[in-house]
């Protein structure tokens, strides 16, 4: 046959659900790596977080015999039956963001949620030595990454530190909701110390997230409220400048999806991969902002 | 048509094909027959028996709640909680199994609560007069809720030792079939006689197609409406069940938005919104199109972000057969 | 008089029904002209066709010497010709005076409704008409009765030159019926053309000039009815002879009372009603329109049911909280509304006649339907009432008027009752089969069932009942035994002003009427 | 009573505290008010201006669309689409602008996609008889996932210089009151004149009463029907043009959901599902009622996992007294 490629291989990387712009990150990174290396990566999800439709898909992608699999997993120990099965099939899979330690997968790639979260708070209870009162403001009450990321968010705060009634807030990953939520604790609370968000959400809307916290924007400036924020975006980046934000802390979904690709491809050419790769955290504050925004946006 | 033609068949009188090309389902049954063949010609792994038996499987769980809301809305009504109640039917279960009461026990409890909310629903709709769209709606919120408190958010898993033979209600097979979907065809057939063979299904029917008549001879209209309710949130529990059995991990999102679903895969089956119309072969159909459906996407490996498209174009396309079909017998 | 219509080889078919075959004949301009035929004989069809409702399979219309293309009914309105249907086309949710402009709203400022003009005139087309309703009130708190009046009145509002009513007087009284005469005499002075149906043969013969008689969708014959007399129209409707229908004096053996009502009284509609009924015994009610004797026996069959008074059965006080409670103690009612109240219109033929009897637990195994035996049961009815449809599959709703009515009273003939409530039994039905309706009750009488017949037809009371109960604003005005009983004891009862009474009643008609 | 108590007013004949207490959303308004008072009472920070400000703007979204959607029930049919054409406009017009068209031409086409999509759906009901449930579910899926390919799941922002007076729209105030309000009053006062005063609105109440007597009667039945859908469409797309101004950044999820926040605004309002009922004042309130709940359960530190349980026992009460309300004048 004259085709060189016959046996072009596809790799499948599965997302908890489409439409988040943190696995359009991750489907970019997987999209450069597979044309780099002259394979082809199937972007495929769930349209929203529902464990038993990515199950289904993951099957669907077993029928069609890909060459590998990546999962961001919705749920931990549902997911293992499936990916049993994908091994049994002879397909590689590895899973990425979230993990699922327990299940037969190969390897996990990304950053630990929790140690994600840690990172947050350790800057949180160093921006407040003294304590004080904070909100949380998450995505969906039962996304478990958001609820690790909350967990070491927590862990690393001192008793000095308490949480207002009503924390956590939940916004449904909805930019609009998250911006009326923080308007809502800021009447509520006038003298509230600091807020955590397990994500981008509210600063996804900049304009209005910087009309929402207008009142305190003095204070952020000055320390005496602190603003740490999961994600590092552009537009996050461009408050952060602003004054607008203390801290954020990002993961690296693109990364996450370039790994994937070359650790499906090494196994799927018999090789081994690590148990698991750590993609770090990037730690955003305003003495590294700007190198941070220089390279966001080439 | 409905009633007419489920309960009728003047013997001898018309050819078997006849009746066939004249019943409510022959539109939508093509659409299916149109599509199933489509896949199999453009991705030849559709038609492997694994994949059959796993499309099988994923659309007993939509399957088993369509019939429920099938009966609801015979009656003229709508239940927008059946997401909602499969989601704090999955959460209690496994939650009350973690207590240590035991898969009957702890199902049981859990199909209770289902009732429970579906009793609500019913009340409101009759002794309340409220429409029906406003309690269920009210539940929907509620119950996802109550899922939520339960869970604090959390995955409850490990509530059973793994080798227990309830994950075989959700995983396992008989007769080489996956479970759910023999539990989807028992109950399908139960609902289908119901419907079709017993006073009870063709009052339901008089419900929906004019309550006042209903009521003036003699039917038990409140009675009627707030049973159909009942069972299509046990219906909606069922699924929860099932789908804990089968993902052995229990989550307070399970079944979210998929009142939509549900609904869709009646109204593609041909029950109508406005009551006194619907039948179960239809609704079955129903929900086996929307899961084949997805399923081809996948295989056929069409981009993700497009495949809404496709799913809203057969959706219109699958009504729009049917529609012809009506047409074709009544100008006739 | 010339020739204002003139319908040239109209046919129509349904599936699996031709409606029309044919059809010819002229309509003089300035005269009122019946159309008459048997229930489904293709009346409603025709009228639909003129209207521009309906578009015929083939045939041509000519309207004032040009042929008709009809678009719609607003094109048919725009060009002289105003139906108003055999049911009601009207918006419950909307006010009196919204419906009659429906589509012909008085305007400011071109998209704007001129509601001071649309209530003055509304006021004034009903004061025109004798009718006393305020414009403002929402249509559906109306009763039947009234709303057809709303319809008529919506009709004229294009100054037709053309009006058909498709039984416009099926659903009033007499008294009512007055007011839509006069109506209908005045347009007729004023030079509009007026296409009548009716089944109602007095009526027809009182006001109109010419007849048509349609039979199985054929034109039989259209005449002068100067020149013809009640016996042949009913000849030429049905095809053959019809035995009359005879007052039968009721035997005077002493039959058990088997209803006995005691101070029935919702305090609103109904009050301090007493009354016994025997078995064997068909008892009519008479009374005006609104005179509340249809709320009276809804209120026995206990929907709702009557807060005061006391119903005894059988000798037995019993309680009735609701219809199940009235059906198990053997009462059926026959409603007077059968689109709104008696049929699923959506649902068979047959499922329709198998309800009240399923319900009662009869022709199931426990909750299983037992197929064999309900058809034998519906066949059965649908043979002995006659009821014209083409199969027991049909849905209800495609029916002609007159065989939904059928298949009401078989509904609950088939529920087996003891004591039977009739409203309105022959709402639309035709001649003959009325004479069918009642002969059946009678029948039924002699095998013991106590009938209670509420009808505003006065000839029908008087030919059916053995006495007659009279009701006036919701209380009994007295009762009229079987040998005092006339249309003018009736009218002097029912309302306070006696000399209200309908018709100039010429001998002749009426006994036609009780004989055909 | 709806219909005949707006436009009747026999004057002098009734008094004006009558007429306010027999009027239609008389049960709605006391519910809403039994909410602030309890709220102000309870959470101080409820009256104070800025938070009432914050509330006029965040129901100010969905109150824009719920106008559409209260046209579509009136005839008797339902938009499933209007938050996926909210998404649609959204993620449109600001990649319109992204490409340079300008804030007036990317905002004209995003509202010309939405009208195109009313139109399928309303082309859908008329022309292809389909029950509403079908077309508008499918363009739901159709317009998300377009949404989605045009975003391909990133998030558009910069489309416009940060000074853009087109970020005024969503995020500015005139005369102290925020410019999504100021939309929303005085779109509801042209859909509460329309319907209530105009010929149109009169002719849709009159679809949804008895559709077969308005077709006899020689309206336009279809060509009416097609319109409200374009309407919806085009008030959801509205939303999701003032939602990129307020956010000055697009994402395909927005609006996700919303067609349920939607409809429950509308019949919380009092408009009936079957048709032919409802007003423009009592949408207007139920728009209001479920902010007002969102922004007091926050304020009033309710537990996050319990505030459905919240939401949906509101949704319940409030319409219980409406129905209170209506029984109580039935009864009189
Ligand atoms: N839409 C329809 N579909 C099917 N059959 C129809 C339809 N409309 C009328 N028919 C049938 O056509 C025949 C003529 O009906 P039509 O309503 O004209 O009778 P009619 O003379 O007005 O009777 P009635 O006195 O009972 O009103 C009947 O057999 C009826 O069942
Ligand atoms: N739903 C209703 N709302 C308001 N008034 C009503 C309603 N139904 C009936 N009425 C009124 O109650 C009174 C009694 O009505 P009912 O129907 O019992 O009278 P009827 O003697 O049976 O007259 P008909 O000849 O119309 O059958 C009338 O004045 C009528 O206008
Ligand atoms: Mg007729
Ligand atoms: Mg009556």
């Amino acid at each position: 046959s004259g085709r060189a490629h016959a046996a072009e291989k596809t790799f499948a990387m599965v997302p908890k659900a489409l439409g988040i712009p943190f696995y359009a990150d991750a489907e970019t990174g997987c999209e450069a790596e597979a044309a780099k290396i002259g394979a082809k990566c199937d972007f495929t999800g769930p349209s929203q977080l529902d464990d038993a439709a990515q199950i289904s898909i993951m099957r669907d992608l077993i029928t069609k015999h890909v060459a590998g699999i990546s999962v961001a997993p919705n749920n931990p120990d549902s997911i293992k039956g499936v990916i049993a099965d994908a091994i049994k099939a002879g397909i590689p899979v590895i899973t990425f963001d979230s993990d699922s330690p327990d299940s037969q997968r190969i390897g996990f790639i990304g950053t630990n949620n929790e140690g994600g979260g840690e990172t947050a708070g350790k800057a949180f209870a160093a921006a407040l030595p003294n304590g004080g009162t904070y909100a949380v403001l998450t995505g969906g009450l039962s996304a478990a990454n958001l609820n690790d990321r909350i967990a070491g968010f927590k862990k690393q705060l001192g008793p000095n530190f308490k949480e207002v009634a009503g924390s956590p807030y939940s916004c449904n990953d909805d930019s609009n909701a998250a911006v009326q939520i923080i308007q809502d604790v800021l009447s509520k609370y006038p003298h509230l110390d600091g807020i955590y968000f397990s994500g981008g959400w509210p600063m996804f809307a900049p304009a209005a997230y910087a009309r929402a916290v207008k009142s305190r924007k003095a204070d952020i400036m000055d320390g005496k409220f602190v603003v740490v924020s999961f994600d590092t975006l552009l537009p996050q980046l461009k408050l952060l400048k602003e004054g607008d934000a203390t801290v954020l802390v990002g993961q690296r979904p693109y990364a996450m999806g370039t790994g994937s690709i070359d650790m499906l491809n090494t196994l799927s050419s018999g090789g081994t991969v690590p148990k698991v790769t750590d993609t770090g955290t990037d730690v955003v504050t305003k003495d590294n902002v700007d190198s941070f925004i220089a390279k966001a946006s080439k | 048509m409905s009633a007419a033609d489920k309960t009728a068949a003047a013997p001898g009188q018309k050819s078997f094909l006849g009746r066939m090309l004249r019943s409510r389902e022959t539109g939508i049954i093509s659409a299916l027959a149109i599509m199933v063949v489509g896949l199999s010609f453009f991705a030849p792994d559709f038609a492997s028996p694994n994949n059959m038996l796993n499309d099988a499987r994923n659309f007993s769980f939509v399957g088993i709640v369509v019939l429920g809301q099938a009966m609801v809305m015979i009656t003229g009504g709508i239940d927008l909680s059946v997401g909602s109640v499969w989601g704090l039917a999955a959460v209690s279960s496994a939650a009350f199994m973690n207590l240590g009461f035991g898969p009957i026990l702890g199902c049981t409890l859990a199909l209770l609560i289902s009732a429970a909310i579906g009793l609500f629903n019913g009340l409101c709709v009759t002794k309340l007069r409220m429409p029906p769209f406003v309690p269920t709606l009210a539940t929907m919120s509620i119950a996802r809720a109550l899922a939520l408190v339960i869970t604090r958010g959390h995955s409850i898993d490990g509530f059973l030792p793994d080798d227990s033979i309830f994950f075989n209600l959700g995983g396992g097979q008989t007769f080489g079939l996956p479970n759910p979907f023999i539990v989807f065809v028992v109950l399908s057939v139960i609902a289908g006689i119901a419907l079709s063979r017993t006073v009870y299904g063709r009052q339901l029917y008089a419900i929906g197609g004019n309550e006042r008549a209903a009521r003036l001879t003699g039917l038990e209209v409140d009675r009627l409406k707030i049973s159909v309710y009942v069972i299509s949130a046990v219906t909606a529990g069922i699924a929860g069940i099932i789908e804990v059995s089968y993902l052995s991990s229990a989550i307070s999102n399970q079944g979210l938005g998929k009142e939509l679903s549900v609904i869709a895969a009646a109204v593609i089956g041909g029950t109508a919104l406005t009551g006194g119309e619907g039948t179960i072969l239809g609704v079955f159909v129903g929900a086996v199109i929307l899961e084949v459906l997805r399923n081809g996407l996948v295989l056929l490996g069409t981009d993700a972000y497009w495949q809404g498209v496709f799913v809203g174009s057969v959706i219109v396309l699958a009504v729009f057969i049917d529609q012809l079909r009506k047409g074709f017998w009544r100008t006739r | 008089m010339p020739v204002l219509l003139t319908v040239e080889e109209i046919s129509k078919g349904f599936p699996g029904v031709q409606a029309l075959r044919d059809v010819t004949f002229h309509v003089e301009t300035g005269t009122i002209h019946a159309i008459m035929g048997e229930n489904g004989a293709g009346k409603s069809t025709l009228m639909q066709v003129i209207a521009g409702a309906l578009k015929p399979d083939t045939g041509r219309l000519i309207f004032d010497g040009n042929q008709l293309q009809l678009s719609g009914t607003r094109d048919a309105a725009s060009k002289g010709i105003s139906i108003v249907f055999q049911e009601l086309m009207l918006a419950p949710n909307m006010s009196v005076a919204e419906n009659i402009f429906l589509g012909a709203e008085p305007r400011v400022a071109g998209v704007m409704v001129d509601r001071a003009a649309q209530r003055s005139q509304a006021r004034a087309a009903l004061r025109r008409m004798g009718i006393d309703i305020d414009p403002d009130i929402r249509l559906g708190e109306l009763t039947i009765a009234q709303q057809q009046l709303i319809e008529i009145c919506k009709s004229l509002v294009h100054e037709p030159r053309l009006l058909i009513l498709d039984e416009p007087t099926s659903s009033l009284s007499e008294a009512d019926s007055l007011v839509l005469f006069r109506v209908v005499h005045d347009l007729k002075a004023s030079g509009v053309t007026i296409l009548y149906i009716s089944h109602r043969m007095r009526e027809v013969f009182d006001n109109c000039d010419y007849v048509t008689v349609l039979r199985d969708g054929r034109h039989v014959k259209t005449t002068r009815l100067s020149d013809t007399d009640p016996e042949e129209v009913v000849r030429l409707m049905v095809g053959r002879d019809l035995a009359g229908v005879q007052r039968i004096r009721p035997m005077n053996d002493d039959k058990p009372v088997m209803l006995s009502v005691r101070g029935l009284s919702d305090g609103k509609r109904y009050h301090d009603i007493s009354f016994d009924l025997r078995a064997g015994e068909i008892v009519g009610v008479a009374g005006l329109i609104g005179a509340g004797r249809s709320e009276m026996a809804l209120g026995i069959f206990g929907a709702p049911s009557a807060p005061r008074g006391e119903i005894v059965l059988d000798g037995k006080p019993v309680r009735i909280r609701k219809p199940g409670d009235a059906m198990r103690l053997g009462i059926g009612l026959v409603p007077e509304d059968r689109k709104q109240q008696g049929l699923v219109l959506g649902m068979s033929v047959g499922s329709n006649l198998s309800l009240a009897a399923l319900s009662l637990g009869r022709l199931s195994n426990g909750n299983f339907v037992k197929p064999i035996a309900e058809n034998r049961m519906i066949d059965g009815y649908v043979d002995r009432f006659r009821v014209k449809t083409p199969s027991t599959e049909q849905l209800v709703g495609l029916l002609s008027g007159g065989n939904q009515q059928k298949v009401v009273l078989a509904k609950w003939l088939a529920a087996k009752p003891r004591v039977l409530i009739v409203d309105e039994p022959t709402r639309g039905v035709d001649v003959s089969t009325k004479a069918e309706i009642y002969a059946l009750m009678r029948e039924l009488a002699r095998d013991g069932l106590a009938i209670l017949v509420i009808s505003s037809d006065l000839p029908e009371v008087l030919t059916i009942s053995d006495r007659i109960l009279v009701m006036r604003s919701g209380q009994l005005a007295g009762e009229i035994a079987f040998d005092d009983a006339s249309e003018e004891r009736i009218m002097a009862l029912a309302a306070l002003d006696a000399s209200d009474t309908p018709h100039p009643a010429p001998t002749t008609y009426g006994e036609a009427e009780a004989a055909s």
